[in-house]
This record gives structure tokens, C-alpha cells and sequence, in this order.
């Protein structure tokens, strides 16, 4: 199994302020991880930094063995990172339809195959993107992501907002997508149903990794100690 | 009859409008980018096609050098300059585009001086033709009708039918995300700001055939541009469209029409007068009401 | 101590060609003239055609650097901004170009001088030519400003059939088939009209390719030798009035065309030939007078004591020019177009306004 | 105005109506909110709660019905009014002034909640009947130490708390929250349910949200809304024995 | 935080006092025109001032502002002119006398200036972002052509007036003492500016700017709070006209341009937006440069041009921004 995503003692700045101070990460092909912490503890900014949206200021981060630091943002997508931000960012003025289109690549997650996942979508397929409900939304960045066709699915936060329903229709299939062989990265609070689906989890505490390991180890003392339950 | 020629003067000053607007919209409407330096690539399409046409004779080799003239104009600002705007403040934009007015305006001075540049008509598209109705009329007033419904065309199939179009409108919603997703959007926006660039160019060279063309030919294009984009609201190429016929018929006929109706009630040279101050005024007057009710334009979707 | 002299005039953007001119027909004199020309010291700035911009340097000229002579304004809403203030400050203005009626009238001013003409002039003249070449009716356009309204008032002056129609256009109006449109509906014998720079080429080319083809009379600003390569063949055959042209036949003439071409590779025109003769005009007071005599220097200016390009000249109780206007025919001459005389308009003419001026 | 008695409603909403196009956002919509109580507002996404909310507070115009609020009618006043009476609501998406800090974001509330900003002189900085109200609620809401920070630079959890505590900084007579529990994190999440149990007794809330921890936790009285229409309302008992309800909306983990 | 505020506010001293000091060196140099440029910066800082609390802080992005600023010379221009020639301005409803004396005209010019920006103001803010500065345009693009073509006070050939207006006790006339006056007025509307911006209406103000939608949310009407910032951007903008005016002793449509409107909009972003004195540093730099490039070549815009794009590109956040060394949102 070769090592798909390889982050080192990555370190990241927001202009003067850092945010990351030394993030270790490993997702192997085909596995689920998943990031957790309390709030700004750093999720969001380890997934900016490897989707390129940020630069990294240190450490090595390594995608199917490339470095990215080279790379830019278009390029780290196109070697099959799919991403759905936190906070959705779907395309306002631009209908459904033209949202799942507009970055569309080649392979089996096509239209039929996200509508079949979100009937909802199937519904609203003219509306634009600016008037659709929360949850609407939060169904578009996925299916937007998956149509991209990614060998690395990127979840932050993806079920903030949905109903309940909903969110076991998601986390069925994120289950289904790891055993199509998916490898998922992804951050949720749910702690039962990260534990229903990840291998392994990665503890951040004020942007550096404290802890790391499989998903049957995170005992109650650590979720009591770094995330506050 | 009177009427007749007038009304298709003002739908013919509508077409050169939107021939005018078409870069303006691209760039400005749909890429959410403000160049005022579009009127100095609408006279560098003029100034190329003045300069080959007397180079080689020829009015249609000068006609695809203004394209390329501008759409190489174009991209190069855009990878010299625009490029590393994106990211601020639209007012950078501002500043940014003026500094690069003041850069073409005399850089074409001092390439070809001071006094304005000989460009005609070839003489298969000059002199009159006699329409249904015994109306005579110039042949290249109505090339420039076609010329203009093609543009309008193929800028709403570009935007609203193709990719390429939506791909577009993407990145002016949400730039971080879109290259996110694997759209290599940097390369994206050169090719549209240089096609903007190209139609500002064509423009130039079809209407400063007609017109004069000469260092400053492009400003009050610019902002007769934005006046027709802003009254058929940002984004839309239909309302691109709209606004300015809407404006080529007010301008027209408020021109041919309101001194008449002036001198009923003043003597008539006062009446001329003061209907030409207010003709002169009408476009705005037309942009202020349509935007004071109408606040994101007649077909703008933003407010 | 050579006399310092000031020129303001429009060297950047759309308008320069016609500063450009003014400046090189005036460097040109006082090359021409030799040891003599050293005898003036000359600035130059430009007014990028601001009116403020104008004021200021007039403000720097006066009060930095100490000019003791003003001249090289082209527009008239320039010369009303800069004018009236620097000859309240003693100093003498020479207008190479622009002169606004207010300071032919009730605002003369006796260091003020026009070496050009007064504004309404070619326009009368063209109405007077109208009236002699028997034209019946007319339609009259022009700009919608004061210098347009003067321009329509100046040729009704001397016009003596009828106007059946008169349009104020857009300043800066580029499109002129709604007034084609109605060119074409008059019973018209004839267009005059007054549309200088790029509104002038606009209208020329528009309304030759109208096929309306009733014949077009206008002052000699659209086809001044700057713009009428310009407009091209559409402009062949017009008829308009100036005071000169580049063939009339005098030895200053002459000479300034010749040298003019020779040191600058194109053909001069009315601007560059109207601050050659300020120029000369200048270096003739220069020699008879102190500037410092404000008096003596005021009195041999008036003589107007030089070779002017355009033979006769002199200066009237306003202290513009009384002197003769032509009818100008466009031709082709080899490649380029140019301007010949065809006949006079008027004669020893001075101006509508100097009975109200009380000097 | 008359003063509103015990347990009259504080909000009443009767028969409200918004269609987009040919969707029904809400449909015939009556709702009440007493005082002292938490009113859930659950349902499928897109059933309209937020089209609620947004006609509540007067962010857009109901095509039919009328909302009173304290006994008076408000169906012709604007946003703002409404919200200096004393209506706060709280945003699905953060909306924040993203270049101020979080205690500018706060004193906002404090300045605008108050009908005093058409001040010009005094510094609003150092107007202590500004910042020390807003501090507390800073603190009140889980962001202690975090005031000096721009809004820009908060993380998405920390800018839920800001949401939470502009809303509190409000002191309205009622509160609309629409899920404010999204984005929180556990600890915060724990947090917050615990401050909206205690709020309740300043003023009822009617509380949009999807997480079923916290509704079940906190809810007095639970309504449902399905394509615009309230097709339940009763206690949280009620409403989890509701077959209809754990069908379309709570799934089989309920 | 505590730190940047006294390094901004040592910046905006510094740069008051560069101006104010060379003017006085000009003077004393016996430069007359160097002071007359100093001048010129200080009414035009002073409009960008008035422009900046509209642009900067409030987010209204006026392209029509030179209609203020020529309102308030035309304003000047009219009742110096009627005050030279003994005539009234106008008898219906009342009786308007000329006037020469500046403390006076200030007062009128900014009130007629304020009546315009309420109008202007009224129906523009029912639009926002492009479509706001394409109405302002349109609003002063109307008065253009209206004073252009308007014959009673010198259509395009504008209005002069010969003599400058007087203020108790100084001679207008001498350029250090005029630039003493338009200094200070600049320093008042700093003042103005500073406090205004800091206090709760500044507040209101700049979060209306940010997010509308919260705004309204926290019980604020951002349509009242944008309107009186117009109308008080308006006032000092024609303030700065009436100082104009008197600086040129001229009036013309030039005033009312867009090109105006334009250049003082590059005063404030050159400067810096919504920076104290970033209009200051942008307008006097730029006024600057015109003057030593003009000197340099025919062809000295093109350079102008060269040098704005340069900072533009490498000094985000204006000049004001390469001292301060962040950017305008740091
Ligand atoms: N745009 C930004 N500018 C400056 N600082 C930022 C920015 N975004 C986040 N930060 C800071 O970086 C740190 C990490 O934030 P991040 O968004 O990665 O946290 P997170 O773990 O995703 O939190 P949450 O659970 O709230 O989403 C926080 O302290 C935050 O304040
Ligand atoms: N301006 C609009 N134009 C058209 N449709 C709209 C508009 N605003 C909302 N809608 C539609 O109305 C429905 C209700 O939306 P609303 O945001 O109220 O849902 P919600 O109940 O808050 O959902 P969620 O829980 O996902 O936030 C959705 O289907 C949405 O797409
Ligand atoms: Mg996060
Ligand atoms: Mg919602």
C-alpha cells in the first residue's frame, strides 16, 4: 500500500501570526483518517496547506510521494485531491447544475451518480446556488468535490447543518465510498460516527500534532483531554 | 420617414454601443474586474488597424491586426498587471487601470504623434444603399448592426452555454475555490481579459473608421461602456444588450426629438439650445432613474 | 536682457497636435529670425487643456519666473480662465490662437493682443461667402458651448438667405447620423457647421459616406492641415474661410512654409502660422521698444510693424486684427491634401465687437 | 403599549406565507414563543426555517400573514427596527464585521441595540458603557482573551461563538437562533447548551437547529417543519414518538 | 495594537507637518509658485479627506464627487462675481447678496454642497457597489453638461473673478497666508475625520461598510448611517471647492468633470483608503510628481502612469501602507 498523503512538522503562518507548529500526518491508500481538535486548533489550516491554498513555512508535505511545495492549488486538485471546504463556498450565482459541472473531471462520479446520492440536488438542479438552503449546499460542495472524481476526498466539516437523516445518508456514504477503496481525510465532531468509519484519527491541540494512532485507541481520557468531552 | 431613419439611427447607435460594451462586459460584467483602460485598448485596436490599413492598403488586414493588437495588449497587461490584483481591493483596480491610461495614452502618442491618423472605409462597404421604404442609408452603419448582433451572440453562447463561461463566472464568485477544484484559473482569466482586450480592439477599428481616431478616443467610450453595462445590469450580456439600444434610441431621438418639443414653448433658439443641454444629459438621466428603481440594473441578478 | 516670454499650451493628451503646432511655428520664428530671435527667452509648459492647470503655470510663469509676456493659450475657455488675471498683473498676452468676444468687447484689455483673428470671424466669413455664393437656405450646426453659440451667431452676422435649420450637437459627440438624418430631411441648399477636432472628422467622414451630398461650408478648423489627413477624401472640395493658407502668395508665406517643412517634415498649419506671426510680431516690438516701457513696448506691438504670413496685416481700436479672409477649397496636391485659395471672402475685416470696447 | 401579560405570547406568527417562484418556502406558517421557553424549530433541510426566521426579523417580506411581537404588530417595520425592539437573531452563515476585533464586533451590538450610534464624538473605544458589557458577553460566550482579534482571523468555531455573543450583546426581548450549535466542537457545543438553558429566563428563544443532543436537552416545546408547513409541535416526548417525524426528519438513530 | 495607533498617528503628524514645512521653506526661499503647490496639495488632501470618509471608511464608492467640489466653487465663483459687480444673486424667494469674504462663502458653499450631496445621496444609496459609482457619475455627469452648456455664468468658458476673497485680518492675496488658511481648514477636517471615524457613529459606519446584513441585524439602518457620511463628505469636498476656486480665482466645468471625480479618488487610493492622511500624502505626492515630471519629457503622463502602476503593484494599502508596512485589511 503506498502512503498517499505524508505531512512532517508542517508549520503555517497567516501573515505574521502562526498557526501551525509542527502538524504529522500519515493517510495510506484507501484508508479513512480522521483530523480532530477543539476549536482553532489548526483542522481547517492543515487542510488549506494541502490543498495548497496556503503555503506551508516548514516541514514536508507529500502527496503520492511528490512534494507539493512546488505546486500550485489547480495542480494539487488535478493529482486527485477533492475538497469540501468548511463553510461550503459553492459558486453563488451559478446554478446547481453549472456548480457540478464547472470543475467536472472524467471517471465514475458523474451527475446521475450525485443525484442518486442527493435526490434533493436532482430537485433544485436550476436553482442558483446563492438561495439554496444551508443543507442544500452542504449536499452541493460534495457532490461538487466527488464530481471531480478525487482519489483523496477532503470533508471539513461536511455534515455541519445537515439533518439528521441526511447526515446518516452522508456518513453511509462516506462508509460506502472507503470501500470502493476512497482514502478520506476528514473532520467532524461526531465522535461515534467518526468511530463508525475512520481507521485511524490525528489529535491537534494549538496547531501541532499531540496525538496520533488507530481509532480504537482514542480512549475517553483523550477525547476528555484534547476535545473536550 | 423622418421618424423611421431616426428610430434606425438610434438602434444602429445602440448596436456600436454594445460593439463598444462587448469587452467591457466580458471583463467587467462576468470577470468582476474594473478596467478603466478599456477605452485605451478600444484605441489600440483603432490605431492598429490605422496603421496596417495605411501600411498595406488593406482595411480588413488592419481590421485583424487591431484584434491582435489588443488581444496582445490585453494579455499582457493582464499577466504585467491585473493579474496581481485580483486578490485586493477593487479600488487597486481603480488606481491600476487609470495609471494604465495615462501609460497607453501616451505611449500611442509617442508612436504615432500627435495628430490624428487617416482610416477609411474599403470601398465594398462604403456609400449608401436604398432599404424597403425608399430609405437611403451608409452600408457601414448597417455592417455595424450585424457586427454587433453576431458579438452579442457569441458572447451570451460563450457565457451561458459554454465551460468556458461557467468556469468563469466560478472564479469572479469564488477565485480560491474554483483553482481548488483543479481550474487552473490564472491562465482562464488572461484569455478572457485579452478576448475582452480583442473586442475592445475591434470596436476601436470599426467605429474609428467612421469616427476619427486620434490619442483620447477612448474615454468617453469607457464611460459610455460602463453607463450601457451598469443600466443592463453587471453580468448579463442580454442586459448588455438591452441597455444599449435603450440608450442609442434615448440618445438619438431625445436629440432629434426635444428641441422640437422644446419650441412650443420657448422661442427657438433657446429652445435649441436647452434641448441640446438636456439630450446631452438624457443617457444619465436614463441610468439614474433605471438604477433608483431598479437597483441591480434592468436584467442584473446582484445587487 | 532678452524679454522672457511664457507659453502655455496643450502638449499632452488628445489636444496636443494643436499645441504641438502652436509651439513650433513659434520656435520656428525666432530661429528664422536669427541673432534677433536670441533677443527672447522662452517657456514652455503644458496645459494638458485644464483650465486650472493653465491658471497655475500663468500663476508660476508670473510670479517664478518672471515672464514679461504671456502667450500660446489654443482654447478659449483657457484664455478666459488665464487671460483677464495676467494682464491685471501688468503682463502682456499675445493670443496665438483662442479670442473669446468678452475680450474683444467691454474686457479689451491694452496688453492684450489677438495676432490670430477674434473667434467669430471665420465664421462670419463663411456666411458672408454663403450670402455671395447664393446660397438660399442653409443649415447651420455646431457644438453646444459659448464658442459654438458665437460660431452660428458669427456666420447669421453675415449670412443673408435663409437658416432653415440651426443644431447645438454634443460637445464631444462622435456619431452624427441623427443629424444627417436631418441634413437629409431640410430642403437645405447647404450645411454649415463648426465641429472642431475629432467631432469635425467624425461628421466629415459620417456625411460623405451619407450620400447626402449637399454641399458643406465651414471655418477652417476641420481642415486645418493637422486634422485633414485625417479625414481624407471626404473632406476634397469643401469650401472654408481663414485668413490663411499655405499658398498665398507673399514672401513671409513663403519662406515660412518652406522652412517650416524643411525643419519639421509636414506641412504647417493655421496654428503653426499663427504663432510664426506672433512670434514675428514680438521680436518686431523687441526691437523697437523696452518690455520694461510698458508704454512704448504696448505701442510697438500695435504698430504690428512685421512680415506677416498673411500680407496685410494690422491691429484694430481692440487690438485684433483687421484683415482679409479667404475661401479655401480642399484639394489633393500628389499624396497629401491641402488647402488653395479660391477667392476672398471679406475684406479688411475687423470684428463685431470692438465699438464695445472702451480702451 | 400595553403590557403583555404572563404567558401571552411574546412572538406570534399567524398564518404567514412566502412562495419562491412556484416553491412554497412556508406555507400558512402559526407559531408562538412564550416567555421563558425554548421553542425548537426542527426539520428537513430546505423546509424553510431560515425563510421563517428572515421574515421574522424583517429581512424579507411575508407574501401573507402578520407577526406580532410584545402585543404590537410589526409587519411594517423594517429590519432594524424590529431588532432595536428587541428581536435578535443569530446567522446560519457567521456574519461578522470581519476587520474588527471581536470586541468592535460586540460593542456594535451594544451601540446598535441601544439607538445610539448617531454619536460622532466621543471615542467609542473608550466608552466604558461599550466595552464592559461587551466583554462579558465575550467571556459569557466562550471567547475570553480573544477580544483584541480581528473577526477575519477567528477560526470557524470561534466565529460561531462571535455570532452568539453579538446576539447575546443584543439583550433582546427575544432570541431567534438559527443553529447555533453548527461548527461549535463538542466542548463548545456542551458550552453553549448550557447558557441557552439559562437564558432562557431573559428572554424565550426560538432555536433552529440540527443537532438532536441539544434540541432534546433544551426544547420546552418542539414544531416541525416539512415543505414549509408545521406538521408537528409538542414536547420533546411527543415529537421522538412521532413516526412521521423520525421518518423524514430524525432517521433511525433517534 | 496600542502601538500602531501611535505609530499611524506619528505618520499623520509627520506628514502635516512635511507640507506645512515646505511650504514655509518656499516661502522663505522666496519660491512663491512652490507655495502655491503646496497649496493646491492641501485643497486637494482636503478633498480627498471629505472623499475618504465616504470611500474609505463608509465604503461608498462616489465617481460623482467632483460634483461637490465644483459646486462649492461654482458657489464662490457666483457670489464673488455678483459681490464685484453689485448685483443680487438672486431676489426670489429672497434677496442673495454677493459676497467676498471667504467666512462667509465657506459657510454657503458647504451648505449648498451638503443640499447636493442629500439629494445625490438620497437616491444613490437605494444602489450598492458598481451600481453606486456609475449613479454618482451619472448625478455628476448631468451637472457637467449642465454647466457647460448653462451660458448665464461662462458655460465651458467658465467664471472668473479677478480677485481673491477676503478673511478678517490676512492678505489672501500673499500665498504663504493663503496656504496658512487652507492648511488649517485641512487640519480641522483631519480633526473632524479622527474623531468622527473613532467614535460610535464611526463604528456604525465601517461596519456598514463590512456586512450590511449584520448591521441591520444589531438594530442600525446603514441607509441613514451611509447618507449623513455622504452628506458630510459632500460638505468638506465642497469646502475644498470653494478653496479651489479662490486658489485659481477661476472657475470652470473642468471642476465637475468625472475626470476630477477620478483624480480624487487616486489622491485617496494613492494615499492610502481610509487612512487619516493618506488623501494628504496621495494628493501632494501626486501633485508632485505632475510637477517634476512635467519637466522631464513631452511625454511625462506616461511616466506618471509608470510610477502610479508601480505602487499600486508593490505598495498595497497606498503610501501610507509602505510606511505602516501592512496593507490596508492587516
Ligand atoms: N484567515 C486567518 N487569518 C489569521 N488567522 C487565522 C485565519 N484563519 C484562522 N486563523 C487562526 O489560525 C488558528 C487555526 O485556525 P483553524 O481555522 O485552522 O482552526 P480549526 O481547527 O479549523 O477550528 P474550527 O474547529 O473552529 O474550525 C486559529 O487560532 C485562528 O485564529
Ligand atoms: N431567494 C430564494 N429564491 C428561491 N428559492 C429560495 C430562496 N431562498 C430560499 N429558497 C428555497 O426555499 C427553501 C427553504 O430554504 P431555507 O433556507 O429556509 O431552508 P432551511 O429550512 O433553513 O434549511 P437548512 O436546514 O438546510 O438550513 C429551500 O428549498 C431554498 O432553496
Ligand atoms: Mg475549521
Ligand atoms: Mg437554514
Amino acid at each position: 500500500m503506498t502512503r498517499l498523503l505524508e505531512l512532517r512538522d508542517v508549520t503555517a503562518s497567516y501573515g505574521p501570526v502562526q498557526a501551525l507548529f509542527g502538524i504529522t500526518l500519515d493517510l495510506d491508500q484507501g484508508e479513512v483518517v480522521a483530523l480532530m481538535g477543539r476549536n482553532g486548533m489548526g483542522k481547517t489550516t492543515t487542510i488549506r496547506c494541502i490543498s495548497r491554498l496556503m503555503p506551508h513555512s516548514g516541514g514536508s508535505l507529500r502527496l503520492a510521494g511528490r512534494d507539493v511545495a512546488g505546486l500550485s492549488a489547480p495542480k494539487v486538485a488535478r493529482l486527485g485531491v477533492g475538497l469540501v471546504p468548511e463553510g461550503r463556498r459553492c459558486f453563488a450565482p451559478l446554478t446547481v447544475a453549472e456548480n457540478l459541472t464547472v470543475a467536472a473531471r472524467p471517471g465514475p462520479w458523474d451527475m446521475a451518480r450525485v443525484c442518486a446520492l442527493f435526490p434533493r440536488l436532482q430537485e433544485r438542479m436550476g436553482q442558483v446556488a446563492r438561495t439554496l438552503s444551508g443543507g442544500e449546499q452542504q449536499m452541493l460542495a460534495i457532490g461538487r468535490a466527488l464530481m471531480t472524481n478525487p482519489r483523496l476526498l477532503v470533508l471539513d466539516e461536511a455534515t455541519e447543518g445537515l439533518a439528521p437523516v441526511v447526515r446518516q445518508e452522508i456518513w453511509a456514504g462516506v462508509r460506502r465510498l472507503k470501500s470502493e477503496g476512497l482514502s478520506i481525510l476528514l473532520v467532524d465532531k461526531s465522535l461515534s460516527e467518526i468511530a463508525s468509519v475512520a481507521d485511524r484519527a490525528v489529535i491537534v491541540e494549538r496547531g501541532a500534532t499531540v496525538w496520533q494512532g488507530g481509532i480504537a485507541d482514542l480512549t475517553a481520557d483523550l477525547t476528555d483531554r484534547y476535545l473536550g468531552v | 420617414m423622418l421618424l423611421a431613419e431616426q428610430a434606425l439611427n438610434g438602434l444602429q447607435y445602440g448596436m456600436m454601443l454594445f460593439l463598444m460594451a462587448a469587452g467591457l462586459t466580458l471583463v467587467f460584467g462576468v470577470m468582476g474586474l474594473i478596467n478603466l483602460a478599456h477605452g485605451s485598448l478600444y484605441m489600440t485596436g483603432a490605431f492598429a488597424c490605422a496603421a496596417v490599413a495605411a501600411a498595406t492598403g488593406s482595411f480588413w488586414l488592419g481590421l485583424v491586426a487591431s484584434l491582435a493588437a489588443a488581444a496582445a495588449a490585453g494579455a499582457l497587461v493582464e499577466i504585467a498587471v491585473i493579474r496581481r490584483l485580483y486578490a485586493r481591493d477593487h479600488l487597486d483596480q481603480v488606481l491600476a487601470t487609470f495609471a494604465l491610461i495615462l501609460v497607453f495614452s501616451e505611449g500611442t502618442r509617442w508612436l504615432f504623434g500627435s495628430f490624428p491618423l487617416y482610416l477609411k472605409l474599403p470601398g465594398s462597404l462604403s456609400g449608401a444603399v436604398v432599404l424597403p421604404g425608399g430609405l437611403h442609408y451608409p452600408l457601414f452603419r448597417l455592417v455595424i448592426i450585424g457586427f454587433g448582433a453576431a458579438v452579442a451572440l457569441g458572447l451570451w453562447w460563450l457565457i451561458t452555454r459554454t465551460r468556458l463561461g461557467i468556469r468563469i463566472r466560478a472564479g469572479e464568485a469564488d477565485r480560491e475555490m474554483i483553482g481548488a477544484l483543479g481550474v487552473d484559473i490564472a491562465r482562464l482569466y488572461t484569455i478572457v481579459f485579452a478576448l475582452g482586450a480583442a473586442l475592445a480592439g475591434l470596436a476601436g477599428a470599426l467605429v474609428g473608421t467612421i469616427q476619427s481616431v486620434q490619442v483620447g478616443m477612448g474615454e468617453p467610450v469607457l464611460i459610455l461602456a460602463f453607463v450601457v453595462v451598469v443600466i443592463g445590469g453587471i453580468g448579463s450580456i442580454k442586459g448588455a444588450f438591452i441597455g444599449a439600444l435603450l440608450v442609442g434610441m434615448t440618445d438619438t431621438l431625445g436629440k432629434a426629438l426635444l428641441p422640437g418639443l422644446l419650441s412650443r414653448v420657448l422661442d427657438a433658439s433657446s429652445a435649441n439650445t436647452v434641448g441640446a443641454s438636456l439630450a446631452s444629459v438624457l443617457i444619465y438621466v436614463l441610468m439614474a432613474v433605471v438604477l433608483i428603481l431598479r437597483p441591480q440594473g434592468l436584467f442584473g441578478a446582484r445587487a | 536682457e532678452p524679454v522672457k516670454v511664457g507659453m502655455i499650451t496643450t502638449l499632452s493628451g488628445g489636444g496636443a497636435g494643436l499645441g504641438v503646432d502652436t509651439r513650433d511655428g513659434f520656435l520656428l520664428a525666432l530661429k528664422n529670425a536669427g541673432d534677433a530671435g536670441k533677443q527672447v527667452e522662452l517657456v514652455i509648459e503644458d496645459d494638458q487643456q485644464k483650465p486650472d492647470v493653465a491658471v497655475q503655470i500663468a500663476d508660476k510663469m508670473i510670479q517664478s519666473e518672471q515672464v514679461d509676456v504671456l502667450t500660446g493659450i489654443v482654447w478659449s475657455n483657457l484664455a478666459m480662465a488665464v487671460v483677464p488675471a495676467a494682464v491685471a498683473q501688468d503682463k502682456f498676452y499675445l493670443s496665438t490662437n483662442a479670442a473669446p468676444s468678452q475680450l474683444a468687447g467691454a474686457g479689451c484689455n491694452p496688453k492684450y493682443f489677438s495676432v490670430s483673428y477674434q473667434n467669430d470671424n471665420l465664421h462670419e466669413a463663411a456666411g458672408a461667402h454663403a450670402t455671395d455664393a447664393g446660397i438660399g437656405k442653409v443649415f447651420i450646426m455646431a457644438p453646444n458651448y459659448p464658442a459654438g453659440q458665437d460660431s452660428l451667431a458669427g456666420f447669421k452676422r453675415y449670412y443673408k438667405g435663409e437658416v432653415v435649420s440651426e443644431i447645438y450637437t454634443q460637445v464631444g459627440q462622435t456619431d452624427y447620423a441623427g443629424e444627417i438624418a436631418q441634413i437629409r430631411a431640410s430642403d437645405a441648399d447647404a450645411v454649415f457647421f463648426f465641429l472642431p477636432g475629432g467631432m469635425g472628422i467624425a461628421f466629415m467622414k459620417q456625411y460623405a459616406e451619407s450620400g447626402v451630398g449637399k454641399p458643406v461650408i465651414g471655418p477652417a478648423f476641420s481642415f486645418s492641415q493637422d486634422i485633414l489627413p485625417a479625414v481624407g477624401d471626404a473632406a476634397l472640395g469643401v469650401r472654408n474661410t481663414a485668413q490663411w493658407s499655405k499658398d498665398l502668395d507673399n514672401e513671409a508665406n513663403k519662406a515660412f512654409v518652406e522652412t517650416f517643412q524643411a525643419e519639421y517634415g509636414r506641412l504647417p498649419s493655421l496654428y503653426a502660422a499663427q504663432a510664426y506671426d506672433t512670434a514675428n510680431l514680438l521680436l518686431s516690438a523687441v526691437a523697437k521698444a523696452d518690455v520694461g516701457d510698458a508704454d512704448a513696448f504696448r505701442a510697438a506691438l500695435a504698430e504690428a510693424d512685421f512680415p506677416s504670413v498673411r500680407g496685410k496685416f494690422r491691429f484694430g481700436p481692440n487690438q485684433h486684427p483687421i484683415q482679409d479672409y479667404y475661401v479655401r477649397e480642399v484639394v489633393r496636391e500628389g499624396e497629401v491634401l491641402t488647402n488653395k485659395i479660391i477667392g476672398p471672402a471679406m475684406a479688411d475685416h475687423g470684428d463685431a465687437y470692438a465699438e464695445q470696447c472702451k480702451m | 403599549m400595553p403590557e403583555p401579560k404572563l404567558n401571552e405570547p411574546i412572538l406570534e406568527i399567524r398564518g404567514l406565507r412566502k412562495a419562491f417562484g412556484a416553491l412554497l418556502a412556508t406555507d400558512d406558517v402559526s407559531l408562538d414563543l412564550r416567555p421563558g421557553e425554548i421553542h425548537a424549530l426542527i426539520g428537513p433541510n430546505g423546509a424553510g426555517k431560515s425563510t421563517l426566521i428572515k421574515q421574522i426579523v424583517g429581512e424579507i417580506r411575508p407574501d401573507a400573514g402578520s407577526i406580532r411581537f410584545e402585543g404590537q404588530v410589526i409587519d411594517g417595520l423594517g429590519a432594524a427596527a424590529r431588532a432595536r425592539l428587541g428581536l435578535a437573531r443569530s446567522f446560519q452563515v457567521s456574519s461578522v464585521i470581519p476587520d474588527f476585533t471581536v470586541l468592535q464586533n460586540v460593542m456594535l451590538a451594544v451601540a446598535g441595540a441601544s439607538g445610539t450610534v448617531f454619536r460622532f464624538h466621543l471615542p467609542a473605544l473608550a466608552d466604558r458603557k461599550l466595552t464592559e458589557p461587551a466583554l462579558f458577553h465575550i467571556e459569557q460566550a466562550g471567547l475570553a482573551g480573544r477580544h483584541l482579534v480581528p473577526a477575519a482571523r477567528l477560526s470557524h468555531g470561534e466565529r460561531r461563538k462571535l455570532e452568539i455573543a453579538m446576539a447575546l450583546a443584543l439583550r433582546p426581548r427575544a432570541f431567534l437562533l438559527d443553529e447555533p450549535m453548527a461548527g461549535m466542537g463538542l466542548e463548545g457545543g456542551r458550552q453553549l447548551t448550557a447558557i441557552l438553558s439559562e437564558l432562557r429566563n431573559e428572554a424565550p428563544i426560538l432555536l433552529v437547529e440540527h443537532d438532536m443532543d441539544a434540541v432534546f436537552a433544551l426544547a420546552d416545546r418542539i414544531s416541525v417543519l416539512v415543505y414549509g408547513r408545521v406538521i408537528a409541535t409538542g414536547s420533546v416526548a411527543e415529537i421522538r414518538a412521532n413516526p412521521e417525524v423520525r421518518r423524514s426528519y430524525l432517521g433511525e438513530d433517534a | 495594537m496600542r502601538e500602531t495607533l501611535n505609530r499611524d498617528t506619528a505618520i499623520n503628524l509627520a506628514i502635516l507637518a512635511l507640507l506645512v514645512a515646505t511650504a514655509v521653506a518656499a516661502h522663505l526661499l522666496g519660491e512663491g509658485f512652490a507655495v502655491t503647490l503646496a497649496t493646491k496639495a492641501a485643497i486637494f488632501g482636503l478633498a480627498g479627506v471629505g472623499l475618504n470618509l465616504a470611500l474609505g471608511y463608509g465604503g461608498l464608492i462616489s465617481f460623482g464627487h467632483a460634483a461637490f467640489f465644483g459646486i462649492g466653487g461654482y458657489v464662490t465663483a457666483i457670489l464673488a462675481s455678483h459681490a464685484a459687480a453689485g448685483t443680487p444673486v438672486a431676489t426670489l424667494p429672497f434677496t442673495v447678496m454677493g459676497s467676498n469674504e471667504m467666512l462667509g462663502i465657506w459657510p454657503m458653499a458647504m451648505l449648498a454642497a451638503g443640499l447636493a450631496a442629500l439629494a445625490i445621496g438620497a437616491l444613490s444609496l437605494r444602489t450598492s457597489g458598481v451600481y453606486f459609482i456609475m449613479v454618482t457619475l451619472a448625478f455628476a455627469q448631468m451637472l457637467y453638461y449642465f454647466a457647460i452648456s448653462w451660458p448665464r455664468y461662462g458655460g465651458e468658458d467658465g467664471l472668473s473673478f479677478y480677485v481673491r476673497n477676503s478673511f478678517p485680518g490676512l492678505n489672501t492675496f500673499a500665498p504663504i497666508q493663503y496656504f496658512a488658511i487652507c492648511a488649517t481648514l485641512l487640519a480641522v477636517a483631519l480633526a473632524f475625520t479622527a474623531v468622527v471615524t473613532q467614535s460610535r457613529f464611526g463604528l456604525a459606519l465601517q461596519a456598514a461598510r463590512q456586512n450590511s446584513q449584520r448591521t441591520v441585524a444589531v438594530g442600525i439602518r446603514p441607509y441613514a448611517i451611509r447618507l449623513t457620511a455622504f452628506v458630510l463628505s459632500g460638505m468638506i469636498v465642497g469646502l475644498a471647492g470653494s478653496l479651489y476656486a479662490d486658489l485659481n480665482r477661476f472657475v470652470s466645468p473642468a471642476m465637475l468633470s468625472w475626470h476630477m471625480s477620478g483624480e480624487i479618488m487616486v489622491f485617496v487610493i494613492l494615499g492610502g483608503v481610509g487612512r487619516l492622511c493618506g488623501p494628504v500624502a496621495g494628493a501632494a505626492i501626486f501633485i508632485l510628481l505632475e510637477h517634476v515630471l512635467g519637466g522631464i519629457s513631452d511625454y511625462w503622463q506616461a511616466l506618471l502612469g509608470l510610477l502610479l502602476l508601480g505602487i499600486v503593484l508593490f505598495a498595497p494599502g497606498g503610501l501610507i501602507g509602505i510606511v505602516t508596512k501592512r496593507g490596508r485589511h492587516a
